[in-house]
């Protein structure tokens, strides 16, 4: 076991308990600090997949924008005690989710097994970098190919940008 | 990873933690003197140990003692978890910010060459701007879990705040990181061992001075320190954020915003002044030098320790920056400050941004791409 | 729109003061307010090298050493002025306590065995905590008992310690050496100054 | 070294607690967050199926499902926020009827 | 240095920047100095591209510069580059040369307009916009600088936006393009379709090969491109909104609507002259209604009573003759014509924008006469761009417009020669009726008169300079015929350009129409001596006429006009073209619009569709509306176990 499973394992276990807590908290400000958690179990797990890029800007766009945003919302409406009646649904529906998403997991996890491409060991490490592009995973591979064959999807996404940025204005702003 | 390799990082990450931990009293004392200088006082000149007051220094170990024992009281109507959480929240981030700061170039330990700098990250910037996104959770959480209207409005402030100049701050660098083309801080220290025209030493502020501006700027809205502490204003916010808290927690804030500084500052040198870079002597030179005198090992130890020496003389510079900056401009007014983020920084920022892009397509035709 | 005109102020000046204020006026490194910052930090980075050079320049007194002389009128804490026989001067005629704006002196009256004085006080207490030391007991004496020191260091652990006591405001200054503050004018009194409110 | 499968069944299970907190949960915040838990499970089985084909563009895929969650997050929590003015709760079983 | 090319069109881009983003903080004097500077810089630069392209042997003077990938698609992949040759070069040095000075004229003109930075920042764009079209290595590229002309042109017409008659000139601009872009871009197209590249080298290298001479394809795109170039360049039926485009501010007139925008055009059909020799029967086209449009505007020009209107309809008739040129495969005589049209035609803007200036903003010749006194400078250089036009030698106009008129003989197009001449005659005419009537005789308005002054020297001395290059211009391209008497003197103009006509002599020589033996044929000295002699004649003719009318004898005009009223009102209402472009297609467009509006959406679509679909929509819901709880979340829980169960089967079968 080498450092990398080590930090699989560990990150893999956080993260799974840290979903469920976020799943099941009674306190929303209690479950979005859990899911900060977990974006950096997720991140660090990016770093093991080599994809120090992503593992960053996943905290800096997720951990230190998006869920700042969340944060706000929850202080400013007030929810961080926790509303009464919104706890866990009822045995029935609790027992519904639960059997289907059981069967979901089983089943994707079985699909995966038998898809298994092949596992990453360092030679096939050193095959995909010298077959792709410098580092797959740093930042310049992820910029060209953004600039390069995803230019347009890219421009598509600012644009998206602007419009979610009027479009919560627009639905957030008072009414007159 | 073998177990050398290991110790070398812990000592590294040891000593960097010491480094920003003993700043702490020590710039709580240049702050306390270098006001009461700046308004022909004295300054805290009274504890002393044994007689020897050493100028004041004694006071800031004073003051933790006080801390310590200072009783630890939480406000009945806080939310008592996130209460507590806070103040580690905001301290952490602090801390971990300087672990991509490079404080001299390579040591020769017998056949390893070690990497003066914590943790040598590829995504190096990247990783200062995402961590430095988490501090506004310590400010936010304080600012909610203490029930104050006063904290919760600093909280509120200083967020926005935070959040807007993060904008500015990215962008001021972004400008370098394409001149270096590098997001490594290391990297980006070693490029500025050049020269410009063989004289000038080719630092970031000679390449991107309005970048460097911008980037100060956004360093001291950051880091909510004065034009920029609208989140504490005293007169109004009764110090806003932190005004439910005392003693120990307090004084975890009061570090955080002093290790920020320090990262700030350490940020600063490094990209815009050249890092440990010594002026006009390269790093070969000087290892050229030292190794004649001492022999290769410990000669590049004396080398990083003069690296080292240069690198904390201008950070100790951009501390006193600080602190000078502090007791010179008054507060910004709230929406002063926001225009100024929006519709001033931000709009630099990207003509820099377009305009050193523009530089930069055109010297690479001119050198014939 | 008529324009507004203060007398003495000729209109036209006032424009001009008007729009030299407006900051589209000046030019762009004005506006920018750089050269503003930088001379401002260049006032604070004078003085702190001069305080460095030398500290005649500093305000602060360090005061349990050094202390700060106050006028000789000073109006500090009050003592019963003695006879030679080592008896309170006051005659106990209630002249301080009426005049006291504060209502802080507290007098008992009793029968003085010297039949040429008539009374003296059996109990004289200050209440140093309401007293507003405005000096209207050193003008009322007739007797010329009561004045006033320059003490300000007077602090205490309870509140009780600022009842001040016959014996005590008889005998303080034995124990702590203060000078005389605020005394009974003893000059030529002019009646018409004095009409007119001043002494 | 870790196989793949083991990335892929990771996610497997984060995305499955993501559903369950969306099916069960009725704080619209909280079905929030566990849309986001579920669109970061997807992330990390596009990064490591980059790893294993070394094709660049899963995580490029990730780089826009960030940004489309950006997005996603401001409008939706600027909904939430409208709701609240209007029903004073984030209750979504309280959000039944497509009037105003 | 030619490195630096990609500078010529964004020192103006840079101006345009400054001056468009802080123009309004900036004082008048520095937004003139980066509006002119930036022009004058780039002008500096083109002539050292000139220079090195001359310092390059003949044959190497094609030097495309790469700037960047802009657009790649699939297969489809195009860089954005710049194609330095002798053609780009001379239209750049044209561009920047005369639209620096007209940048210092405006200096002077525009100085007390409150929105001196607005236009100087759309003057730069515009000098960008022309740069990225003549310099443009591809058809995309030169398109893109094609709507940047348009778009300022439209901005600079309407400069003065805050009336009315402006602001619909700008947009009556800007629609007509429209319709010759449309039919740019189909050409477009079509190279595309037929070619797969649209850069100008491939394409140009291809076509010989892949279109057949004469057929279909290689016709309709160079009828395509004409159709864009009429637009662009005002020729018949697309002329429309030139004499409208008056309405801005006169140095607009002259840098946009007379030096440079409009022999865009003109341009795009020499550069495509390969595509054009494979389509004689475009070419034919092209010719015919050049020639069609010379005499159409100048017979118009000839009643117009606004200075800047007459001016306008002569520009229209000069771009006919270009046309001609062109369309006689005279590609150089046409660019020649260009070039001295550019100096003498911004000359008479400017001049005209002189008297304008002096006369308060009086643009009707009737209440002018007289102003030579007052004006010295200006009537004199006006009278100078007068003679070039007419075409009196030496002057510039000369030589172009009689190589032209040869070419049309010579190239056995003796009707469109014929046409040309009498509009030759038409625009000598015109030009001294303008003259006169401005100049010369009693001033027909005192008041206006008697405040009238002479410009200031920031506004002179170009006109000063354009003058002389009026009178020089010409001697660039002087004919063989000319030349070889006077002592060899070579034709630089032709030489200069003859690498990159160079592959159409062989298309010419391989031409169906056998071109080069006629000219060969017809090609006789004393022919073209003779024709020369003519063509002075009938200048000297119009010349004489309008002296006679216009200055001896005006007493002989009014029974004159008086005979021919009714001519002169089919003139003065410009052949009644916008009355009929109103009648046709406005009229039917409108109402169409009112069917559409009346008929189909409201008794169809709001009438029946909605009511019936929406009706069933309705039953349909009220059944299927039992089913929904309005919980969002037990429907996402349905959803998921029929994923669930869908992927089961799926995966277990």
């Amino acid at each position: 076991m080498d450092g990398t499973q080590v930090a699989f394992y560990l990150l893999a276990g956080l993260a799974v308990a840290t979903s469920v807590l976020v799943v099941t908290g009674r306190n929303p400000v209690a479950s979005l600090l859990f899911l900060v958690l977990s974006f950096f179990c997720l991140a660090g797990l990016f770093v093991t997949l080599e994809a120090h890029f992503l593992a960053a800007i996943q905290i800096l766009v997720y951990a230190g924008a998006i869920l700042v945003l969340f944060l706000f919302v929850i202080m400013l409406l007030n929810l961080g005690q926790g509303e009464p009646g919104l706890g866990l649904p009822s045995v029935p529906v609790l027992a519904l989710s639960a059997l289907s998403g059981l069967a979901f997991v089983a089943l994707l996890v079985f699909t995966v097994r038998e898809a298994d491409i092949a596992p990453i060991t360092p030679a096939r490490i050193e095959a995909v970098d010298l077959a792709g592009q410098a580092t797959v995973g740093s930042t310049e591979a992820i910029g060209t190919a953004l600039f390069r064959d995803f230019l347009l999807p890219f421009e598509v996404t600012s644009l998206l940008l602007l419009v979610a940025m009027v479009g919560a204005v627009v639905l957030a702003k008072r009414e007159r | 990873m073998d177990g050398t390799g290991l110790a070398i990082s812990l000592a590294k990450a040891g000593f960097v933690a010491f480094l920003l931990l003993n700043a702490v009293p020590l710039l709580v004392w240049l702050e306390r003197r270098g006001a009461a200088f700046i308004q022909d006082r004295i300054g805290p000149n009274r504890t002393s140990i044994a007689g020897f007051a050493l100028a004041g220094l004694v006071q800031p170990l004073a003051d933790v003692v006080k801390f310590m024992f200072k009783e630890d009281f939480v406000p009945p109507s806080a939310n008592r978890t996130f209460y507590l959480l806070a103040p580690i929240i905001t301290l952490i981030p602090a801390l971990m910010t300087f672990a991509v700061v490079p404080f001299a170039d390579v040591v020769r330990i017998g056949e390893r060459l070690v990497q003066m700098q914590v943790a040598d990250l590829n995504v190096g910037i990247l990783y200062v701007f995402a961590i430095a996104s988490l501090g506004v959770y310590g400010v936010v959480l304080a600012g909610w879990a203490s029930n104050n209207k006063y904290s919760f409005l600093g909280s509120v402030r200083a967020s926005a705040q935070m959040i807007s100049y993060e904008l500015s701050m990215g962008l001021s660098v972004l400008g370098l990181v394409m001149v270096f083309g590098t997001l490594q801080l290391d990297d980006m220290v070693r490029a500025q061992g050049a020269r410009l025209f063989g004289v000038l030493p080719l630092w970031g502020i000679v390449l991107q001075p309005l970048g460097f501006l911008l980037f100060v700027i956004s360093v001291f809205a950051e880091t909510n320190r004065l034009p920029f502490d609208l989140a504490e204003s005293e007169a109004e916010l009764v110090v806003g954020y932190h005004t439910e808290y005392s003693s120990m927690k307090f004084a975890t804030f009061f570090m955080a915003e002093y290790i920020a500084m320090t990262t700030g500052a350490a940020l600063i040198v490094s990209l815009f002044l050249g890092g440990w870079q010594v002026p006009f002597v390269s790093s070969e030179t000087l290892n050229g030098w030292t190794a004649d005198l001492l022999g290769p090992g410990a000669g590049s130890w004396l080398a990083a320790l003069i690296q080292f020496g240069s690198f904390s003389a201008k950070l100790g510079f951009f501390l006193w920056l600080f602190i000078w900056v502090r007791w010179t401009l008054p507060r910004f007014r709230y929406d002063q400050l926001m225009r100024l983020g929006w519709k001033v920084m931000l709009p630099l920022a990207l003509a820099n941004l377009l305009v050193t892009a523009a530089v930069l397509l055109v010297i690479d035709g001119a050198a014939g791409r | 729109m008529t324009p507004v005109t203060v007398k003495g102020v000729n209109p036209a000046d006032v424009k001009d003061v008007a729009r030299a204020q407006t900051d589209e006026n000046r030019p762009w490194w004005v506006r920018t307010y750089i050269p503003a910052i930088l001379g401002g930090m260049g006032v604070t980075m004078r003085h702190l090298i001069a305080n460095l050079r030398n500290r005649r320049n500093t305000a602060t007194i360090e005061y349990p050493e050094v202390k700060r002389e106050y006028s000789p009128r000073f109006r500090g804490r009050h003592y019963l002025k003695k006879r030679p026989s080592g008896d309170p001067r006051c005659v106990a005629c209630y002249m301080c306590a009426t005049a006291c704006p504060a209502d802080c002196i507290f007098i008992v009256a009793g029968e003085h065995p010297d039949p040429a004085i008539e009374k003296y006080p059996v109990e004289f207490v200050i209440d140093g905590l309401r007293c507003i030391y405005c000096g209207y007991c050193v003008d009322a004496c007739p007797e010329d008992a009561i004045a006033m020191t320059r003490d300000y260091e007077m602090a205490g652990y309870h509140r009780e310690d600022f009842i001040w006591d016959k014996d005590y405001l008889l005998n303080w200054r034995d124990r702590v050496e203060r000078e005389d503050g605020y005394q009974p004018y003893e000059g030529e009194i002019d009646k018409e100054r004095m009409s007119r409110g001043r002494l | 070294m870790v196989p793949l499968s083991h990335y892929l069944a990771l996610s497997a299970v984060l995305f499955t607690i993501g559903v369950l907190g969306v099916l069960t949960r009725r704080n619209a915040i909280l079905v929030f967050l566990s849309i986001e838990i579920m669109l970061n499970a997807v992330n990390l089985s596009l990064v490591a199926l980059t790893r294993a084909t070394g094709n660049l563009d899963g995580q490029v895929t990730v780089f826009f499902v960030i940004t489309v969650a950006a997005a996603e997050a401001a409008v939706g929590l600027a909904i939430v926020v409208a709701m609240f003015r209007r029903r004073e709760t984030v209750d979504i079983g309280r959000f039944d009827v497509l009037r105003g | 240095m030619l490195r630096l090319a990609p500078l010529v069109p964004l020192l103006p881009l840079l101006g345009f920047l400054l001056n468009g983003l802080f123009g309004r903080r900036l004082s008048r004097g520095s937004i003139a100095a980066i509006g002119a500077g930036s022009v004058g810089l780039a002008f500096a630069l083109t002539i050292g591209l000139f220079a090195a392209l001359l310092a390059l042997p003949a044959h190497d003077r094609s030097v495309e510069v790469d700037l960047f990938t802009w657009m790649s698609a699939g297969d489809f992949r195009l860089d954005a580059g710049l194609l330095l040759d002798p053609l780009s070069v001379t239209m750049a040095l044209v561009v920047t040369g005369v639209g620096f000075l007209i940048h210092v004229y405006s200096a002077g003109y525009m100085r007390e307009d409150p929105g001196l930075w607005r236009f100087f920042a759309y003057l730069n764009l515009f000098t960008f916009a022309m740069l990225v079209l003549v310099l443009a290595d591809s058809y995309p590229l030169l398109f893109v600088g094609w709507e940047g002309v348009g778009l300022c042109s439209y901005l600079l017409i309407g400069f003065w936006y805050t009336e009315k008659i402006n602001a619909d000139a700008g947009k009556k601009a800007f629609i007509v393009n429209r319709v010759g872009d449309f039919a740019f871009l189909l050409g477009m197209f079509l190279i595309f379709r037929e070619l797969g590249t649209l850069e100008f080298t491939p394409v140009f290298e291809a076509a010989p090969r892949a279109l057949e001479a004469g057929g279909a394809a290689a016709f309709w795109i160079a009828l395509l491109l004409f159709v864009g170039a009429t637009g662009k360049s005002a020729q018949l039926p697309l002329h429309i909104w030139l004499p409208d485009a008056m309405q801005g501010p006169t140095p607009v007139s002259a840098l946009i609507h007379a030096a440079t925008m409009v022999t865009a055009g003109v341009y795009v059909v020499v550069r495509s002259h390969v595509l054009y020799l494979l389509a004689p029967d475009a070419l034919l086209i092209v010719a015919v209604v050049g020639a069609a449009t010379a005499i159409f505007a100048a017979s118009i020009g000839l009643v117009q009573t606004d200075i800047k209107r007459v001016l306008a309809w002569s520009t229209i008739s000069q771009l006919g003759y270009m046309f001609l040129g062109v369309g006689v495969a005279a590609f150089t005589a046409g660019i020649f014509h260009l070039v001295t049209h550019a100096f003498f035609k911004a000359l008479l803007f400017l001049g005209a924008g002189s008297v304008i200036h002096a006369m308060h903003h009086e643009q009707d010749l009737r209440r002018m006469g007289g102003l030579r006194s007052k004006l010295p400078v200006t009537s004199l250089t006006m009278l100078i761009g007068a003679l070039a036009i007419a075409g009196i030698p030496p002057l510039a106009g000369f030589f172009s417009k009689d190589e032209i008129l040869w070419s049309a003989w010579a190239g056995g197009r003796q009707a469109l020669w014929a046409i040309g001449f009498i509009a030759a005659g038409l625009t000598a005419f015109y030009m001294f009726r303008l003259v006169y009537l401005a100049f010369y005789g009693t001033p027909r308005d005192a008041e206006a008169h008697h405040h009238a002054h002479e410009s200031p020297p920031v506004m002179t001395l170009p006109l000063v300079v354009l003058a002389v290059l009026s009178v020089v211009g010409g001697w660039i391209g002087i004919p063989h015929a000319l030349g070889e008497p006077l002592g060899h003197v070579p034709n630089l103009l032709e030489h200069w350009l003859e690498p990159v006509f160079e592959d159409a002599e062989v298309l010419r020589a391989g031409a169906g129409e056998g071109m080069a033996e006629r000219m060969a044929e017809a090609g006789e000295l004393a022919m073209e001596y003779g024709l020369m002699a003519a063509s002075i004649m009938i200048a000297l003719l119009g010349i004489g006429l309008a002296t006679l009318l216009y200055l001896r004898d005006p007493g002989r005009r009014e029974r004159l006009t008086a005979g021919l009223a009714p001519l002169r009102h089919v003139l003065e209402r410009k052949y009644y073209v916008d009355e009929i472009y109103h009648a046709v297609v406005v009229m039917p467009y409108l109402a169409l619009s009112a069917f559409l509006w009346r008929v189909v959406d409201v008794v169809l679509i709001d009438g029946f569709v909605v009511r019936v679909v929406g009706g069933a929509v309705t039953w349909y819901s009220r059944i299927v509306s039992r089913l929904q709880t309005g919980l969002v979340q037990n429907y996402a829980t349905a959803v998921f176990v029929g994923a669930v169960v869908m992927l089961g089967w799926f995966l277990l079968r």
